[in-house]
């Protein structure tokens, strides 16, 4: 029998698979599906202050190699999200609260509400790729992650990791900010700003025009930010980008990642990604040799 | 994103339009495409002809539907889909409850069921006799048909729950499909569940992605875009949701209006 | 019927595909064979001063979705390319030198042999992803892609491409570079850094660990970057990225592009890839009413 | 890139070892794989065997042969392919040429005609008698075999170029494959000619991708990785690189060694 619990600082799952950010978490029952098929955590919807109705559709299209989206943080607002979060909890696994704002002001109230509503950890979308003013039009600078993370350390007591863009020359200047802001782990990576026109209408497709790439076509994107980061930062990381398999999942691993998330994965393998995830990585782990799935973690690294 | 042209506009009724275009793609009876009115919004459709042509009955009720009605034939739409479970096609005779626009989304399980060689009984229900959409289609595809309009301008006078209830307790069904204000098909489950007869609903909320992974479309633990648009009539009568609550394009719960 | 011809800036192209770099450019033959396919121009493997065997292999490794390689500029040194070069001619399409160098000094040495080889214009490797202080190690500062641009422009009197990386948070920021340093048009994209991990082995699969990510899956990235350049930047933009269909090439050329590179195309199309797209191109351009590919540069842009 | 475990090694001679994997893959007779020998090198090789087990023949010659000669059944080796074109298996008499090694790469060939119901004629060369590969394995696939060693210390006392002449002037083939030195094979393309015979030749350049696209395996025009690594004896006979000239590692063009 293979041990598939992992911890990512002082957070402990029962399995490195979380469902990541805006996959299916707006909603309390829907995180709460996730959790009971098998995910080891649950993160919410990056959610602001005020309610917030994103941008108009079309806000996702899909590729045969991924999905592209500008949802444009579409949210209910935190005070809204109370609710939800106390269903989502009953799923059994930590929630973690997502959360995006303007500034360190706006991520320090809603980290604290996040941590008043029982949130195991809060998740900075300094990084989202699509939203003006917000996500990595602020995070794609080392200092205001380091400050933000600063600053929400300061006011909370759950752990804080802060999700960093690939979109940007060097994100383990990005990691190391948030490293020193005092951040229990950094989440990498978001989506890769991205577009589509259709040729027959001579128009980009998305609402927004531009907006964020994910899954399977930036899974070696994603690999690579972990690796960067592991070699060079030593906060725990939590990989995310293009994950649907198991040996998607144990190319996080061994490049660093701690835990992983799925998002796009959701998408053709539906909320039972996350057991057939963990299913496949247990396999490879037993026919490996391992009794850990810590033992593979950064492994790619000893070569 | 497929991009196809509109071939043909019928006009069905003074605030209702079908669209034809080539499709290329085989879809069930029941399931629904997104579809781009390009430079205005995406909306979900379900598909009101399945085959060769496809088709989409387009109710004009706010600014989508209304710049939908005002495109002319050769102009573009943009097409993803077709997604959703649609309807199972099972038993000997079948009870098909329509309300208003819901008759859209099931007149291809109204075809397909006729032409498998199913008894197919169809209630059609509107406000009034000029709003009635696709009677003569019903009777074209070789089912029987019942009418009823609020104001009993034609047929049954009344809700068309009511006229299934008066069908359900004269004759047999082994299954009930029903799509239409969700306040009528609750009645409609009710029924159905006196009788001990399975009913398959449609349900509509708030779409983005259309392939379950935004969860935008939330109904309790359910994906309408995925896990439905049609479901279990019992399997969603018990949700808190049903018949009570949607959700706006931010995520907020809030009451669901009789009429949408 | 409709005309294919398009231009960048000063250089004529029969039709807007030409061969990205680094694909069959190391030989005057394969050259050749490219141009006789149907490219509306060849650009050269990245030549450098010195002979340069590159990385070890594994250089080159496939995913469904596109490939990731880190060839680490392999050339037989700019003297040896006179004879390839003299052949390429041969294909009666325009023959684009590409080059790579440590600084300034070197761009310039290299152009100006380019330019006595024959040469049509001349691409500058600012962006090469996974080469030592090479490529995007020098191209991702906006200062030295102004630098070197404008030195070598003032010591040849063909057409200069900067050719840039999309590793960096603005891409923008790199063609305005490249337009005040002089460049008659950019070439936007070279590959996307990534990597990928063997887990069976534990170890990357590249030999230089991380290599450069090509293909369908980079699609929407360029496309992305070509608009976002055309919005601010008013030289022409040769669009690269992902480009396997007169569909693909579209959404560049509507992006802004004002001609296109196809590479990793090669992969599955063979070098008939070059026509195929091009007779995709017309027979668009002629089903929705165009005389001619110029009509449809930008057009994305008008909505 | 599939990882596999190697299943069985067999030592061949002194310089030679053939390794035995899972494939899993379906391959022709005549193409190769790309072979990863983690932390060293990825090198191209034959496929020897062909089927349910794939095998490889490597002669060690340089860093990764010798890395690969150190591997240990249970290890690990990363495969990519299988690539390229392989030999049209063609003709109801085939005469198969091998010098050296390339024996390795025509196995598969000789297996599938003679299983086709063809008439095989195999003629190896060695250097000399413990050097001969794979004769025990022709005569159990049921083709006939004739052996040249440059010492004589076996069958044949010389080139088995010359060998196969002797074959060609006793009978009349149909077709003839060969894989070896470039300098032997020009010889056997010219006996062909002379006896208007066509002949396909397994050439060897250095490679990267062995998919097409980087350009270092460049032959005159064509890739031996894609286009190749069998082609016409007749295509390659006039061209400027055959039996003169390969590309290094920078691309560069060097003179061919004579037993490379
Ligand atoms: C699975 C499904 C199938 C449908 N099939 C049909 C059909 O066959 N014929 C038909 O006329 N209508 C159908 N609808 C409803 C149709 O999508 C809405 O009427 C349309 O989106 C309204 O857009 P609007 O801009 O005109 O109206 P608005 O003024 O924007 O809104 C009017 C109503 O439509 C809803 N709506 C707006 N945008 C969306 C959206 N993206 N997703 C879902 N609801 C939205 C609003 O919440 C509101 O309740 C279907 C909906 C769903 C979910
Ligand atoms: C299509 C093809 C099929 C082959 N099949 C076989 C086979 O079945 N059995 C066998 O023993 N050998 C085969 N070879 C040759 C084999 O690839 C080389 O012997 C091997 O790469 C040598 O590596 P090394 O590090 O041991 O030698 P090195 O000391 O590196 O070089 C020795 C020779 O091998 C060549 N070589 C090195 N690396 C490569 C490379 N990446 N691609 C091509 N040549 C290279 C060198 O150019 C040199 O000529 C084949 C080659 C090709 C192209
Ligand atoms: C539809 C959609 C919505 C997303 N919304 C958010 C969000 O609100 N906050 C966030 O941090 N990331 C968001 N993301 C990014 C994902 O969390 C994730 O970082 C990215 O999609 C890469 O992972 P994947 O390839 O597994 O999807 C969203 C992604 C998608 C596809
Ligand atoms: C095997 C390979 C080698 C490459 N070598 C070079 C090079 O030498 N110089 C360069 O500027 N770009 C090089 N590139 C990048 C391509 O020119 C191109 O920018 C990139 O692959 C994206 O285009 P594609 O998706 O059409 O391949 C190389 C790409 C590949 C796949
Ligand atoms: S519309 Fe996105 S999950 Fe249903
Ligand atoms: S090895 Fe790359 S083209 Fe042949």
């Amino acid at each position: 029998m293979v041990d598939l619990q992992t911890s990512v600082g002082e957070l402990k799952l029962k399995n490195p698979t979380m469902l990541a950010s805006g996959i299916l978490g707006e909603t309390g029952e829907l995180l709460m599906r996730v959790a009971e098929s098998g995910a080891g955590a649950v993160v919410t919807k990056s959610i602001g202050l005020e309610p917030r109705e994103g941008h108009p559709n079309p806000t996702v299209i899909e590729f045969e190699f991924g999905l592209l989206n500008a949802v444009g943080l579409a949210n209910p607002g935190i005070e809204d999200f109370r609710e939800q979060f106390q269903i989502a909890k009953k799923g059994e696994v930590p929630v973690i609260g997502s959360i995006f704002g303007k500034g360190a002001g706006e991520f320090v109230d809603l980290a604290t509400k996040m941590e008043d509503y029982g949130a195991s950890a809060v998740e900075l979308n300094l990084s989202c790729p699509h939203a003006e003013g917000l996500g990595q039009e602020i995070g794609a600078e080392p200092k205001n992650v380091e400050l933000i993370t600063k600053e929400v350390k300061g006011s909370v007591s759950i752990p804080v990791f802060p999700k960093l863009t690939p979109n940007v020359k060097d994100i383990v200047a990005l990691a190391d900010a948030a490293s020193k802001g005092g951040a229990d782990a950094v989440v990498a990576i978001n989506s890769v700003r991205a577009m589509a026109i259709s040729p027959e209408t001579k128009m980009p497709i998305l609402a927004n025009k531009i907006g964020g790439l994910s899954g399977t076509a930036i899974r070696p994107i994603g690999v690579r930010c972990v690796y960067e980061i592991w070699r060079e930062v030593s906060i725990p990381i939590i990989g995310v980008g293009g994950i649907s398999s198991g040996m998607d999942a144990l190319q996080y691993l061994m490049a660093g990642a701690s835990a992983v998330q799925i998002g796009s994965g959701v998408w053709i393998g539906g909320p039972g990604v996350f057991s057939n995830v963990c299913k496949e990585i247990e396999e490879f782990l037993e026919e490996n040799g391992h009794k850990s799935v810590k033992e593979v973690i950064g492994a790619a690294h000893s070569c | 994103m497929l991009v196809r042209k509109i071939e043909t506009i019928v006009v069905e009724s003074h605030h209702t339009k079908s669209f034809y275009f080539k499709g290329g793609f085989h879809a069930d009876p029941g399931q629904f495409v997104m579809v781009w009115i390009p430079g205005v919004d995406e909306i979900p459709m379900g598909l009101s002809t399945i085959g060769e042509n496809m088709g989409i009955t387009v109710h004009r009720v706010g600014e989508a539907t209304e710049k939908m009605h005002a495109l002319k034939e050769g102009e573009k739409i943009g097409i993803r889909g077709p997604y959703g479970k649609g309807f199972d096609i099972l038993g000997r005779k079948l009870l098909v409850v329509a309300g208003g626009t819901g008759i859209a989304s099931l007149m291809p399980a109204v075809e397909t069921a006729v032409e498998q060689g199913r008894d197919v009984q169809v209630a059609i229900g509107a406000l009034t006799k000029d709003e009635l959409l696709f009677a003569e289609r019903v009777r074209k595809a070789g089912a029987k048909i019942e009418i009823a309009t609020d104001d009993g301008s034609e047929g049954f006078e009344g809700f068309v729950s009511n006229l299934a209830e008066e069908l359900l307790s004269n004759e047999n069904y082994d299954q009930i499909l029903t799509c239409g204000p969700e306040a009528m098909m609750k009645k409609v489950i009710e029924h159905g569940m006196n009788h001990k007869i399975r009913t398959q609903v449609s349900l509509e909320r708030f779409m983005r992605c259309g392939i379950g992974v935004c969860g935008s479309c939330a109904f309790d633990g359910l994906r309408i875009c995925r896990d439905g648009p049609v479901f279990d009539g019992e399997e969603v009568y018990g949700k808190g949701d049903f018949d009570t609550y949607r959700r706006d394009p931010s995520g907020k719960r809030i009451p669901l209006l009789p009429d949408v």
